[in-house]
C-alpha cells in the first residue's frame, strides 16, 4: 500500500478514468466512490462531461420525475452507468435480488432497482463491488437480475464494460464473453485474485499494477472535488478527505 | 369545494383493507403521518407498489402485518442499510413479492395512465424477474424493424396513491415540484390521498410557476394538513431525515419485540403519530 | 457552457433540408423568428409533425414551399379561420399530407422518448386515418383481457424540435411552464432548439419553482434570444397574437402573389425577421 | 322567434341541460357556446361540475403538456365532451376532414384533432353544429375521422348523445345507430328539418318545440355566466350578452 493515498482514492482515481471522452455519465444513490469519480472526471476536462447524480438536488438535471433516467438512458443521451450485485458472476449476470432458491431466498438483497433495463441502454456499464470475495463473485448468480450478455436478436444497446474491485479491475471481453484481468490494485496479487474470485476469467502472462493517480489528481480530488462531493455524501467526505487532507 | 380538507385519521379510513396502495420513496414525498394511523387502525391485506421502489414506510407496514403484497423495484432504506422487517418477512414467507425493475413500474403506471391495457418496454429479456411476472410478457415489434423480442408489461392501476407533499390548497391542487413521479401516481391511481406541510391559501394553479410542479385537485380525493408529515423520513427541498430517530428505529426493528414497543410509542400511544409537531 | 447562445440565424442554419422537424401550436411557444430565418434561408422538402396541430408556423413555411409532408392532427389557425397557403397546397396536391389525430401524436412522441418502437393507443379503430397509415397496425392485448382490436403506432423521433420559450439560461435549460408538449417534443427529438425572449440570469434548475416547468439543458442543442420571437402569434402567459397583423398575412395569403409580398415585406427585406423588436 | 332570447342563448341553456349531474365536462379550443353552455351548467349547479376549457388559461386544470387531456378522458375522468364535424352522418360519423375522395380532397377541412380518440372514450359526446344543412347533415361521410358506432368487440366506452344544430335537437339511439329528433327550435319546423337534412332519421309522432330558458337561467347567463366567458372568448361575449343585455 503506497502511503500517499487512500485505497478509496485508487478506486476513485481508476473509475474516473474509465469515462475520458463521455458526454454523459449518470450515478445512482449510495453510490459515493462511482460519483465522486465522476465529479473527477468532470473536473479533470474542464465540465464537458455531464454528471447526474440520482437523490442529489444540485447535480440532478431530470424535472420528468422518476421515469426520467430510463428514458434519457434509452434515448442514448446517457453514456455511462454503474451497476453493483449481491453476486455477480463471470458472464457479468448480476444478482440484486437474494441468494437460494428465488422466491425463498436465504438471504435478500434489496431488489433490482433499474438494473434490468440500464444494463441494456447504457453503452459503458461498470460494475463496481468494493467486496472481493468468493461470496460475491460467483461461478453463476443464483438470479439473474440483469443479464451480463444477450442473444444477437435482443435489442442491446449497452453491456458490461468493466468491474473494478476492492483488489482489481476486470475488464469485459464482449466477444469472450467474460471478464480478463487488467491491472491488480497496489498490495495485492494476481494469485490473491485467483483465490477470492468464484468465477473463471483470463489472466495475461503480465498483469500491471493500477496506476496510481498522480499528484495534479489528487490535488483536484481533495479540493474542488471533494467540497462538491460532501454536499451529496457528507459522510463520505468527511471519512475520505477529511482523512487525505490531514495525512 | 373546501371539503376536500380533512384529518390524517379519515385519509387513512379512506384507504380499505386489501386496496393496491401505491407510495412513493423516501427521496420523493412520504405521508408517514398517515402510515401511523393506517398502522394504528390496523388495516390488513395490502398490496403495496413501490414506485418504484419504497422504504421505511414500506418497511413499517409490512412490520405491522398490513402488507399481504409487495410489488417493487427494491426496498432501500438507502445509507440506513437494510431494511429489517421486510427481510425478517420475506425469512418468514409471510409476503408475496412481486419484483420489478424501475422503468417496467413507471411504465405500468403509464399504461394505466393512458388507459392502454399494456406498455412495451426496453431491457429486461433475459432477466430472470421475467420467468416470475405473468403480467409481463414478450411480444415482437409489429412494424417488424426489429427481430428481437420486446417485454411487454401490463398497466398497473394502483386503487389509491398515498403521498406528502410540501403544499397543496383547498382545491385539492397539490404541488410537488419535480418529483413527478408522484403526478404519474395520481394519474394513474383511482384515488390520490395526500397530507401537505402547508395548506397554500390560494390556487396553485393559478400562479404559472407552481402550476407547472402542481397535481391538479381534479385527481385527488382528499388532503390533510400534517406540518412535518413525512418525518421520520426527510421531504425533497424542505427537511432530511431524523436520523437518531431512524437510527432508534433500525435498532429495535431488529427483532419483533423491539419493533412492537417502537410502535407502541410512536403509533399507538394516544395522539403518538402527532409527536413530530 | 455559454457557447451553447447563438443567433435565430445559426438555429435556422442547424436545421437540414428534409430534416423531420417537431413544431407546436399557435397556443403554446412558436419560434415564428426562425421560421422566418428558415425561410429565408431557402430550406427545401421538410417533414413538418405538428404537435399535436401546427398553426401560423405551417401555413407559412407550406406557403414558401419548404414542406414536402405535413404530420399532424389539423391545421388550425383557431379563430382566423381556414389556413389559406395550407388549403392551396392541398389544391395543387403539392404536399404529402399524414393525417393523424391528437393523442397519436402524443403517443408516437412518448414511444420515441422511451426509446420503444411503438405504443398502443385507445379509440381510432373504425377510423378511416387508420387506412391510410402504414405506421399504425392493430394487435390484441397480450393478456387477453380484451377481445377487441387495439390500434399501435410507430415511434415519432423528430430530428428536431423547434420552439420558442419565455425564458432560457445559459446552461440550454429552458423555462416551458405547464405547456409540457415542449418537454415531450424535446425528450422524443435528436435535438432541441429554442429561442427565447429572455435569457434568464442564473440556472433555472437551481430554483424550485422554476425547475419544474424547465426543459433540462441535456437535451437542448442550442438557444438564441429573440425578444418577442413568438410575434405575431402570442406566447402563453406572456402575450397575444398581433390580430391586426395576422389579419394582413390572412388577406394577402388569399393568393400567391400576396402570400409573396408578405414574406418581400417581413421575410426577405434586411431584417425583416426582427421587425417586432 | 321568441325576443326575449337569442338564438345561441336557446342553444347555450339546451346543451347545459345535457349537463346535468356531471362531474367533469372538457371544451374543445373555439367552441363558444358549448363553452358558454358548461359554464352556465356550472352556475347552476353551485360549482359541483369541474369545466375544463382548452386553450383557457384561467380554466385548464392540465399540467401535463397536450396529452393529459386524452390520458384523462381515458382514464374514464371526463363526462361529456363536444366534437363538431364538417359532415355529420347518419350513423353519427363525422368528417373533420375534408370533402372528396381523400387524400385528393376537394374542400380541405383543418383535420381529425382528437376525434378519433375522445368520441370513443368520453361517455357523453354532445355533436355541435349551428349550420343545418344538407351540406353538413349528409347520408355518408367523405371520409371518416371518427366513427359514430363500433362493433361489439371494440373498446368503447363512449359516444355520441345527442346532435344540436341551429334547427333542433337529435337525440341518438344506441340501439337503433341513428338519430332520432328529439325537439325543433322555436321559429322551425318538422318539415324543414325534414327539407334541410340529408342523413334519414327517426321522427315522433309528437315533437316538442326545444324549450325556452326561463328567467333565472338567462339572468344567470347574461351576468355571472358572461363574464366568465368574456375571459376565453371576449368577441362572443360581446356579441352575445352584449346584444342581450342592451336589448
Amino acid at each position: 500500500m503506497n502511503a500517499d493515498f487512500l485505497p478509496e482514492e485508487l478506486l476513485i482515481a481508476t473509475v474516473a478514468d474509465m469515462l475520458a471522452g463521455l458526454r454523459h455519465v449518470a450515478v445512482g444513490a449510495q453510490s459515493p466512490i462511482p460519483g465522486t469519480a465522476a465529479l473527477l472526471a468532470r473536473a479533470r476536462w474542464g465540465g464537458a462531461l455531464r454528471v447526474s447524480m440520482l437523490g442529489s438536488e444540485t447535480n440532478s438535471p431530470f424535472t420528468d420525475g422518476g421515469r426520467e433516467l430510463f428514458d434519457c438512458a434509452s434515448q442514448g443521451r446517457i453514456d455511462a452507468f454503474f451497476l453493483g450485485g449481491g453476486q455477480i458472476d463471470g458472464q457479468a449476470n448480476i444478482n440484486l435480488v437474494g441468494i437460494g432458491d428465488y422466491p425463498d431466498t436465504k438471504v435478500r438483497f434489496p431488489g433490482s432497482f433499474g438494473s434490468a433495463y440500464l444494463y441494456f441502454l447504457v453503452p459503458r456499464v461498470i460494475l463496481f463491488r468494493e467486496e472481493h470475495t468468493a461470496r460475491v463473485l460467483v461461478p453463476k448468480v443464483d438470479f439473474i437480475s440483469a443479464p451480463g450478455v444477450s442473444e444477437e436478436s435482443t435489442y442491446r444497446k449497452g453491456g458490461p464494460h468493466a468491474l473494478v474491485t476492492g483488489r482489481c479491475v476486470f475488464d469485459f471481453d464482449d466477444t469472450a464473453k467474460r471478464f480478463c484481468l487488467q491491472s491488480v490494485h497496489p498490495g495485492h496479487t494476481v494469485d490473491e485474485i485467483r483465490e477470492h474470485t468464484g468465477f473463471d476469467y483470463d489472466t495475461p502472462d503480465h498483469v500491471p499494477e493500477t496506476p496510481a493517480p498522480d499528484a495534479d489528481t489528487l490535488a483536484l480530488l481533495r479540493g474542488d472535488v471533494a467540497d462538491a462531493v460532501a454536499e451529496r455524501y457528507p459522510g463520505f467526505a468527511a471519512k475520505i478527505f477529511g482523512a487525505a487532507n490531514a495525512a | 369545494m373546501s371539503d376536500i380538507l380533512t384529518t390524517v385519521e379519515d385519509l387513512a379510513a379512506r384507504i380499505p383493507d386489501g386496496a393496491k396502495l401505491a407510495l412513493a420513496p423516501d427521496y420523493s414525498g412520504c405521508s408517514m403521518a398517515t402510515i401511523r394511523a393506517l398502522i394504528a387502525r390496523g388495516v390488513r391485506g395490502l398490496h403495496v407498489v413501490g414506485v418504484p421502489s419504497v422504504g421505511f414506510q414500506g418497511d413499517m407496514l409490512i412490520g405491522a402485518g398490513c402488507v399481504a403484497t409487495l410489488e417493487t423495484a427494491a426496498v432501500t432504506l438507502e445509507e440506513y442499510g437494510p431494511a429489517p422487517r421486510f427481510t425478517a418477512a420475506i425469512k418468514a414467507g409471510t409476503l408475496h413479492m412481486i419484483d420489478g425493475t424501475c422503468p417496467a413500474i413507471h411504465s405500468g403506471l403509464q399504461a394505466a395512465e393512458k388507459g392502454i391495457p399494456f406498455m412495451p418496454v426496453r431491457g429486461i429479456v433475459g432477466s430472470d424477474l421475467l420467468k416470475h411476472r405473468d403480467d409481463w410478457t414478450t411480444g415482437t415489434d409489429p412494424f417488424g424493424e426489429e427481430d428481437g423480442p420486446i417485454v411487454m408489461v401490463k398497466a398497473i392501476r394502483p386503487d389509491v396513491t398515498l403521498i406528502h407533499a410540501p403544499l397543496a390548497d383547498r382545491h385539492g391542487n397539490v404541488w410537488i415540484g419535480v418529483r413527478r413521479e408522484m403526478m404519474l401516481m395520481a394519474h394513474a391511481s383511482r384515488e390520490t390521498l395526500v397530507t401537505a406541510d402547508e395548506i397554500y391559501d390560494g390556487d396553485l394553479l393559478a400562479d404559472e410557476k407552481l402550476a407547472s410542479g402542481t397535481i391538479p385537485g381534479l385527481y385527488v380525493s382528499a388532503v390533510a394538513e400534517a406540518r412535518n408529515g413525512a418525518w421520520p423520513v426527510g421531504l425533497f427541498g424542505r427537511y432530511g431525515g431524523d436520523e437518531a430517530h431512524l437510527r432508534d428505529y433500525l435498532e429495535r426493528a431488529r427483532t419483533e419485540e423491539g419493533f412492537a414497543s417502537y410502535l407502541d410509542e410512536f403509533v399507538h400511544a394516544p395522539h403518538a403519530h402527532k409527536a413530530a409537531e
